[in-house]
């Protein structure tokens, strides 16, 4: 499957990428109105690492044995049989973050008004744009420091 | 004046004209009238509209062969005189007279025509080869309003001026001489009225060049002959492949093929295909010669004594069709100008862009390049008996 | 016993039986991992319980009604047809006989099998009591459990419930009867509450905001008698004397392996089945995961059960796929649970509440924030950690744990507010993000 | 998204109130740029806050709105091309002088920063001024109906260039054949070369990426330069770089420059290049030298310079080796003898007044190529005077320098290489029709990898990680998208090149160059026209 | 050429090399060119030692040489002897020009007599031993890097612009020529000099010395520097060591590695 290939010596750091996976994933799809009307609903999923110079974009690694699948309580959690992705279903979400608890990258996050007005608590995680030709932080990063690419399976990394 | 000019009058860069040429060498060395070209030539009438038409013919004086036959043009009788005086005070005369010519129905107010047999006086000469001696006077000359040297070589002659080939042929009596080497030409200029200096063949020594075509490198290519020490007064392209071959094939040595690569020389690609040793050659001769790649389209006829090179630029954008009977070479723009003077050729064929057409004195004419290896693409010619 | 033994090691044009006894998260995992593999093994899966596929740790949730019974559903109900499994509920396995390579139910059947896997979880502890058996005494870890409270509770409009237990499940339990509005006192004999997961800093302010929302929690004291009246519960009466009137009482214990059918079969049992890293018990043939089983723990480095679900899921993955031939070891398990009182998660991890001998012990406490962290190391790697409050990043610090990396000389960046990765060792750095072997 | 509290760079940072605690005189510090924000589109997102080197945008936590410091703006652009709700722009400061044709505004603010601080004015990329621009008073020519022109789509189109000293005639020795009972006599057709070549380099396209030293811009933007050179089949220049680690694998396409410094000259640079260049001078400051600070001299720097961390870069004025033009000869050949005469060797000058003879005097010195940068030419820093007012613009030095190489009879000995400005296709097409061999660009290389011509390169902040060390800047560069870029943009010159070419009748670039027959002026005087050595459109 | 192999001792063979056979190379009227390429086919046989006899003009001697060959020359070598330079060790029975040593990377040079003008240009490695004086601008930007570090020394003295724009390495001037107390007479000594150090055996005027340029006390590493490449040069040239690092010598320096800070309005 494609996955979201990092390479840090390229990410300069500006998080065009966590503006548009915001983007991506508000309600409107509208940028100004993502982040004047829905900012408190809608996270990014991707995250700049950032230390001196050096910064990289994070988000799930699509991991071959996801412990967050292994974890999750509610069946949330789970491999998209189309697209391959590790994606959280945040209908049967329940907040229980034991996918935060063992995620090693950290790319999961709460997000504590589970789109707005339900106000539920959910899981919020890359979900690859799903069905998207190429995810919104890969297509927004100005310097390639995200590419999306075929990648030959390798050895689970947990 | 208006009508007989001799000299370039715009001083155009570049004259551009479309044409039809002709040229056919006996390696026999046997001598032929002027009435079989004159038909060749003519019978492409279409391809010239009466603004200047010539031929050249070697072999012609054997009994001056070994003097500079000048066939000079001049404005006037008081320019002849002149002339005359300046010919002698540079050569050694052997004779002279008016070359021989009648009035003709449409030929208005030619230019005074004359012949002159000369040697170079030695004490001229001053460091120059003799031959380079002649190219500087002639250039010399040809740089004045008034006189204009046509052909300068030996044993040939060039007859030229405005007017249809047939007309030329009559005011020149051209079908009453004999020569192992004729070319022809039938002109289309596009952008001058025609000036006699300009008709074609063009010459300078024993070389004559025919031409049909414009070479869009004609800029760079002039400029590479005047670094060289050539002056280029005529504005025509023919006037520059004249000078090139000279350069090449004379002052350099080159042979006809190798002087046919400098001017159409194999695309790089086919370079890179070719053995090592070829290779090495032949990008060589691109890089030096570079200057003297005549690009765009042009098929020429390059005559000197002994030697006839016909070539047409390396993507063909200009017809040459070529004929081999017994030892004669044919080369013309149109196949039917072949067939109307040699019924019968033992073959034909069109000659591949960049690929020479060469006849040599002694040598059995043969089939060029890439069609003598594939006879079978040249066809053996059925009879019109 | 000698005959039985080619059974063991079908021929290759046999389809091989596989029977996993028990219907949770070690039978899916079991499943889902065999079938990628294998879709010949002919798979029955045997439950006591009636119950398709649910969650359990998803009951609290239930029982809080903050989800409609269908979320409890774990897997789709196309579950067995889809993976091509043979379901046999509510029907008990009752003997396993590991020489006839069988397995017979309390209906009497009898399921022969190549492989088995016993994943027949825990029991609830329900201590013997006076006046137990009267309504309104429930257990909280199955499906049964909570739709029988419920039930009692709508009935018998309960208003006050005493929940025994200040551990996951008691408080789990006592958090999701906070949210049906009901009076909970909470009756812990330890001295604290969480004590197994959380430290003292944590333990208190998770009880304190237990406090905070009304219950009353009871600390070194214990029920030692139920009262009742006409049959129904009226109050119980603890250790120091004290009687709490209530009508509802829940036993939030903790659960006890049910490691029975394994011990009458002969299998090597400690606290649970004892296990090799393949999740085999000392029989060929069987093998045992989940909360049953005594698994390795690679904090303290032995075996041990840890009974939380994700270890139940990838035990059962473990012995799904060796049991069709692919040479998996599992790493181990950690110890770790989430818990989240009044809308403030806390997760721990392996030994968060280590004491600080022994240790090197980070630690940083914003009580009124409701933040704490707090980082146990042992030898250059993290062994525990405990947070409270902002917990989005702590899979980074199960995952420093998990592959035992050293972490000296980035100590301090453990406890910013946001652990980055940069933070950390390049090579563990370049290893997460690379996810499977992709280059940086 | 968090909020952002921290900066995630650390510039050293002149807030706008130090320049307001500053007593100045003049508007030597009044802004040369307005930011102008957006605020209906502005979504606080800081993009342009983490982008901006120079510290123009800021973010104000107490009502969460991003604000400017505009009289830090240089006007690169970072900020408007990366705000992701186009909610930026930045225009010139509308601020004006009284308007005196003399004394222009510029004029008054040069005299109040020198006044000011006592130092010569400094700038970056080529000369600004209005000087007339010659490529585009000239106007090219195309084939209709007495030439055919020629579909490159279709039929081969050659710009492959060969650049070195060319044998001004080819020997050939006639391979004997028989002649029957003549005995032998010599073919015809079948000829040996004897002649020996020179070592040439090959150019699929006639462009070459002009000298840009490692260390007045970034190894990510050399990076680019070097695997476009490539990729495309051409050669880039280390400039007086000296040749970094990583630029080894790409010698085959790299031409190493020998200036006046000899930085980081040493036997295995030598080597591994594919030609020398010797650089005398450059378009933007004929005649000085030139100063890398010390504070750029990192420690890749400096290794690759050979000179220790932190010290000054100082190129001399003139090469102490060459005080006339028999030490050049020296040196040329010192060069070749230390390459066994495996490599052409270049010598780079920049366009003077008498640069005609100076050619012809480098030419008989034995450069294989000449390269000549003009008035406008130049990438790096500059002073101000140097680079608006000396030398003279490149096309009349080309015309010059062509003309009075073949007057000579030597043109041949060397080949023609020119830079200063070279914008677009159609100025090759020229600077190639007015007698040049190759071109080179710098400019516009620099502009095809994010360039935005702010001219401050010489304060190290490049926006664009182009003229940078800092290594929060240089990765702005990625130099797969630079070399990608500068591939690109090779390929679209050489298709317009070719479209030009076919135009004019003519399928191999030697029958271009030095073909002024193409060439017509527009608006020129005759003076100006014989320069050129064309003619006027119309004749 | 002639060409003659013997094997034979030679003057001052470098250490490490162990000289099998000295090839003896008649030079007179042969073009450097071919000169050049006939050492280096030596070199490339693996002869370690040559000889060139009746030198007279050729340049580029040594230069494309990356061998620590040893060539003896009897006779003038032309300007630019041993440019660019990497590894042999080229010793002059006389005098050599200009240029001697150009952006040389390492090997040794020594010259029995005196050198012309530019000696060591942009020197970035190796050594120069002039026995005699040197003409203008010697030691002109040297740098160097690391390890290396570029050493010439001068027996006589040096005419103007010494050490001119200087970045490192190290220039020892002995003026054996010298009267008693007379000062040395080059001009702008050490001008635009920013690294490397500059020893002087006697007296300078101070005003004739660059003013980027200090004098400094010596300390015990130059001390040290002094023994060993004065004493070199006593070797290659028989001279008395301890008379002439007796003294006193006087150092200059640069006073700042950024002579040109200020220059610019910015």
């Amino acid at each position: 499957m494609k996955r979201i290939v990092i390479h840090e010596e390229h990410c300069i750091g500006c998080r065009l990428c966590e503006v548009h996976c915001l983007v991506q994933h508000s309600r409107s799809r509208d940028i100004i109105k993502a982040f004047r009307t829905e900012r408190d609903t809608v996270l990014p999923r991707v995250h700049v690492e950032e230390s001196g110079p050096i910064s990289f974009a994070l988000q799930c690694r699509q991991c071959v044995e996801p412990v967050c699948i292994e974890a999750c309580i509610s069946g949330a959690m789970h491999r998209d049989e189309i697209t391959g992705a590790v994606v959280c279903d945040e209908a049967k979400c329940v907040g229980c973050w034991m996918c935060i608890m063992v995620c090693p990258a950290g790319s999961i996050q709460q997000n504590m008004t589970g789109g707005g007005a339900s106000g539920r608590h959910i899981a919020s995680k890359c979900d690859l744009c799903y069905g998207a030709e190429v995810p919104a932080c890969v297509a927004n990063c100005p310097n390639e420091a995200l590419t999306y690419e075929e990648v030959p399976e390798a050895a689970p990394q947990e | 004046m208006a009508w007989c000019a001799i000299e370039n009058r715009y001083g155009d860069d570049k004259v551009s004209s479309a044409c039809g040429l002709f040229g056919y060498m006996d390696t026999s060395g046997a001598l032929h009238a002027g009435t079989r070209i004159i038909d060749a030539i003519c019978n492409m009438q279409e391809r010239g509209n009466g603004l200047g038409s010539g031929y050249a013919a070697y072999g012609l004086y054997p009994e001056f062969s070994e003097h500079y036959a000048f066939h000079v043009m001049c404005r006037d009788d008081a320019a002849r005189q002149e002339l005359d005086g300046y010919l002698r005070r540079h050569f050694a005369v052997v004779h002279d007279e008016p070359i021989p010519h009648r009035h003709v129905q449409g030929i208005l107010d030619p230019p005074v025509v004359w012949r002159y047999f000369l040697l170079p006086l030695s004490a001229q000469m001053v460091g120059r080869s003799e031959q380079d001696y002649i190219v500087h006077q002639v250039m010399t000359i040809n740089a004045t309003e008034s006189a204009f040297v046509v052909s300068s070589g030996k044993n040939m002659g060039i007859f030229k001026g405005v007017g249809h080939p047939e007309q030329i042929a009559e005011f020149y009596q051209v079908q009453d001489y004999a020569g192992y080497l004729w070319t022809a030409h039938n002109r289309f200029p596009t952008n001058t009225p025609g000036w006699w200096g300009g008709a074609h063949p063009f010459g300078l020594l024993d070389w004559s060049v025919v031409h049909n075509g414009e070479i869009s490198s004609y800029g760079i290519n002039r400029r590479y002959i005047e670094m060289h020490g050539y002056r280029c007064t005529m504005r025509t392209d023919t006037e520059v492949i004249a000078y090139a071959a000279d350069l090449v094939m004379r002052r350099h040595g080159l042979s006809a093929e190798m002087g046919s690569a400098v001017f159409a020389p194999p695309l790089w690609s086919e370079i890179n295909a070719l053995p090592a040793g070829e290779q090495r050659a032949m990008r060589l001769i691109r890089q030096t010669y570079g200057q003297l790649l005549m690009n765009g389209p042009f098929a020429i006829i390059v005559a000197r004594n002994g030697e006839m090179l016909g070539l047409c630029d390396r993507i063909h954008l200009r017809p040459m069709v070529a004929a081999i009977k017994d030892s004669v070479l044919y080369v013309s723009s149109e196949r039917a100008a072949i067939h109307l003077v040699e019924p019968q050729p033992d073959q034909t064929w069109t000659p591949l862009g960049g690929e020479p057409v060469i006849a040599r004195l002694g040598e059995r004419p043969r089939v060029s390049g890439s069609a003598a290896l594939c006879v079978t693409a040249t066809d053996k010619e059925p009879s019109y008996a | 016993m000698e005959n039985t033994r080619s059974v063991q090691t079908p021929a290759l044009d046999q389809t091989p039986r596989i029977v996993i006894v028990g219907n949770s998260a070690t039978a899916v995992g079991a499943v889902e991992a065999l079938r990628k593999v294998d879709q010949s093994a002919e798979v029955t899966v045997i439950s006591a319980e009636p119950h398709m596929i649910y969650s359990r740790p998803m009951l609290s949730h239930y029982l809080a009604g903050e989800i409609e019974r269908p979320r409890l559903a774990y897997r789709g109900a196309d579950f067995y047809a889809r993976h091509n499994v043979r379901p046999v509920l509510d029907d008990a396995v009752v003997r396993i006989d590991p020489q006839a390579h069988s397995v017979t139910t309390a209906s009497g059947q009898t399921f022969g099998w190549d492989k088995l896997l016993i994943a027949t979880g825990g029991s609830p502890i329900i201590p013997p009591l006076p006046g137990l058996d009267v309504e309104g005494v429930y257990a909280f870890t199955r499906l049964d459990d909570a739709l029988a409270i419920l039930e009692y509770a709508r009935k018998r409009e309960a208003r006050h419930a005493v929940v025994i237990g200040g551990g996951m499940i008691g408080i789990k339990a006592t958090d999701a009867l906070l949210k049906r509005g009901l009076r909970i006192s909470m009756v812990e004999l330890a001295p604290a509450i969480l004590a197994r997961s959380l430290d003292e800093v944590a333990s208190r302010m998770m009880s304190n905001l237990l406090v905070d929302a009304g219950v009353e929690v009871l600390l070194e004291n214990t029920v030692t008698e139920v009262r009742s009246s006409e049959g129904r519960l009226t109050g119980v009466v603890l250790r120091d004397g004290r009687q709490i009137a209530c009508d509802l009482l829940v036993f939030g214990i903790g659960v006890r392996p049910n490691a029975g059918l394994a011990r009458e079969a002969g299998l090597k049992v400690n606290q649970g089945i004892v296990v090799d890293h393949a999740m085999r018990t000392s029989h060929e043939g069987i093998y045992a995961a989940g909360d049953v089983a005594e698994a390795y723990d690679l904090v303290v480095d032995m075996n041990r059960i840890v009974a939380i679900w994700p270890n139940a899921y990838r035990q059962g993955a473990t012995a799904g796929a060796h049991m069709v031939g692919v040479e998996r070891v599992d790493p181990g398990g950690v110890a770790m649970n989430t818990v989240e009182v009044c809308g403030v998660p806390a997760i721990s991890v392996g030994n968060g509440n280590a004491p600080e001998e022994g240790h090197q012990v980070l630690a940083e406490c914003d009580e009124r924030a409701h933040r704490y962290k707090r980082m146990v190391l042992r030898d250059g790697r993290l062994v525990g950690v405990i947070l409270v409050g902002d917990i989005n990043r702590a899979g980074v610090y199960t995952g420093l744990i998990r592959n035992r990396i050293d972490v000296s000389g980035c100590e301090d960046a453990l406890l910013n507010e946001r652990i980055s990765l940069l933070s950390l060792p390049d090579q563990y750095r370049k290893h997460v993000v690379t996810g499977a072997g992709i280059e940086v | 998204m968090q909020p952002l509290t921290h900066r995630g760079r650390l510039f050293a940072c002149q807030s706008i109130r130090d320049v307001g605690d500053k007593m100045v005189l003049s508007l030597a510090s009044a802004p040369a740029f307005i930011v102008e924000r957006d605020e209906t589109r502005c979504i606080a997102c800081q993009v342009c806050v983490r982008q901006c080197a120079n510290d123009v945008h800021y973010y104000d936590e107490v009502d969460g709105s991003v604000r400017s410091h505009d009289a830090q703006c240089v006007g690169c652009h970072r900020c408007v091309t990366l705000c992701p709700t186009h909610a930026l722009t930045v225009r010139t400061n509308p601020l004006e002088f009284r308007p005196h044709a003399n004394w222009t505004g510029e004029a008054l603010r040069n005299i109040y920063k020198q006044a000011e601080t006592g130092g010569m004015l400094l700038t970056g990329m080529g000369c600004d001024q209005p000087f007339r621009i010659y490529w585009d008073h000239m106007v090219l020519n195309a084939s209709q109906v007495t030439n055919p022109s020629i579909d490159p789509m279709r039929e081969p189109m050659e710009l492959v260039t060969y650049l070195g000293a060319k044998p001004e005639r080819l020997e050939f020795r006639p391979e004997m054949v028989s002649a029957g009972e003549d005995g032998e006599r010599p073919s015809g057709s079948c000829m040996a070369l004897t002649t020996e070549a020179s070592p040439q380099l090959e150019l699929q396209v006639p462009i070459m990426f002009s000298a840009m030293s490692y260390g007045s811009i970034s190894l990510n933007a050399v990076l680019s330069l070097a695997r476009a050179a490539e990729a495309a089949g051409t050669y880039y220049n280390t400039g007086e770089g000296g040749l970094h680690q990583a630029l080894y694998p790409y010698g085959a396409h790299t031409i190493a420059q020998v200036a006046s410094g000899r930085f980081g000259v040493h036997p295995q640079y030598l080597d591994t290049a594919a030609a020398l260049e010797i650089k005398i001078g450059q378009g933007a400051k004929p005649g000085i030298g030139g100063h890398l600070p010390g504070e750029k001299v990192d420690l890749d720097v400096s290794r690759t310079r050979m000179i220790p961390a932190g010290s000054d870069a100082l190129s001399p004025a003139p090469h102490h080796d060459i005080y006339s033009i028999e030490d050049l000869r020296q040196l040329i050949y010192a060069l070749k003898e230390a390459t066994g005469y495996r490599k052409p060797v270049s010598v780079k000058v920049a366009a003077v007044h008498n640069i005609a003879p100076i050619a012809s005097g480098i030419v008989r010195a034995g450069a294989d190529i000449v390269a000549i940068d003009g008035l406008r030419g130049g990438t790096g820093a500059a002073p101000t005077m140097i680079r608006n007012n000396v030398g003279i613009p490149i096309e009349l030095a080309l015309a010059a320098v062509d003309q009075r190489l073949r007057e000579e009879g030597i043109r041949h000995r060397a080949s023609l290489v020119v830079g200063g400005s070279v914008r677009n296709s159609a100025d090759i097409v020229k600077a190639i029709a007015l007698g040049a061999d190759a071109v080179y660009i710098a400019t516009s290389a620099l502009v095809a990898m994010g360039c935005h011509l702010c001219q401050r390169c010489y304060t190290g902040k490049c926006n664009w990680g182009i003229a940078t060390q800092d290594p929060y800047l240089t990765k702005r560069l990625n130099p797969d998208m630079g070399a990608r870029r500068l591939t690109n943009l090779l390929r679209a010159w050489s298709l317009e090149i070719k479209e030009m070419m076919g135009g004019m009748g003519i399928n191999s670039v030697e029958s271009l160059r030095g073909n002024r027959d193409h060439l017509r002026g527009v608006g020129l005087n005759q003076v100006e026209l014989d320069a050129l050595g064309i003619k006027s459109a119309g004749f | 050429m002639p060409e003659q192999r013997l094997t034979d001792t030679v003057l001052t063979a470098p250490e490490g090399v162990h000289v099998v056979e000295q090839v003896v190379l008649e030079s007179r009227g042969v073009p450097y060119r071919e000169l050049n390429a006939r050492i280096h086919g030596l070199v490339e046989e693996g002869v370690s030692a040559i000889r060139l006899n009746g030198l007279i003009g050729q340049r580029y001697i040594g230069t494309n040489l990356r061998h620590p060959v040893h060539l003896t020359i009897d006779g003038v070598p032309g300007n630019d002897l041993g440019a660019f330079m990497d590894g042999p060790t080229i010793e002059v029975l006389g005098s050599a020009q200009d240029g001697c040593g150009n952006t040389m990377n390492g090997g040794a040079i020594i010259i029995h007599g005196s050198a012309g003008d530019i000696i060591g240009h942009s020197m970035r490695g190796g050594e120069i031993y002039v026995r005699d004086s040197v003409g203008y601008r010697v030691g002109i930007h040297m740098k160097e890097y690391e390890s290396m570090r570029p050493v010439i020394v001068i027996g006589g003295t040096a005419q103007h612009f010494l050490g001119e724009y200087m970045a490192g390495g190290i220039l020892i001037v002995l003026g054996t020529n010298l009267g008693s107390g007379v000062a040395h007479p080059s001009h702008y000594v050490g001008t635009g000099m920013h690294g490397g150090a500059i020893y002087l055996r006697g007296r300078v005027d101070t005003n004739l010395v660059g003013k980027e340029v200090g004098q400094m006390p010596l300390g015990p590493e130059d001390h040290l520097i002094l023994q060993r490449y004065v004493g070199e040069y006593c070797r290659y040239f028989r001279a008395d060591a301890e008379a002439l690092l007796r003294g006193p010598f006087t150092k200059l320096a640069p006073l700042t590695k950024r002579p040109y800070g200020r220059l610019y309005a910015y």
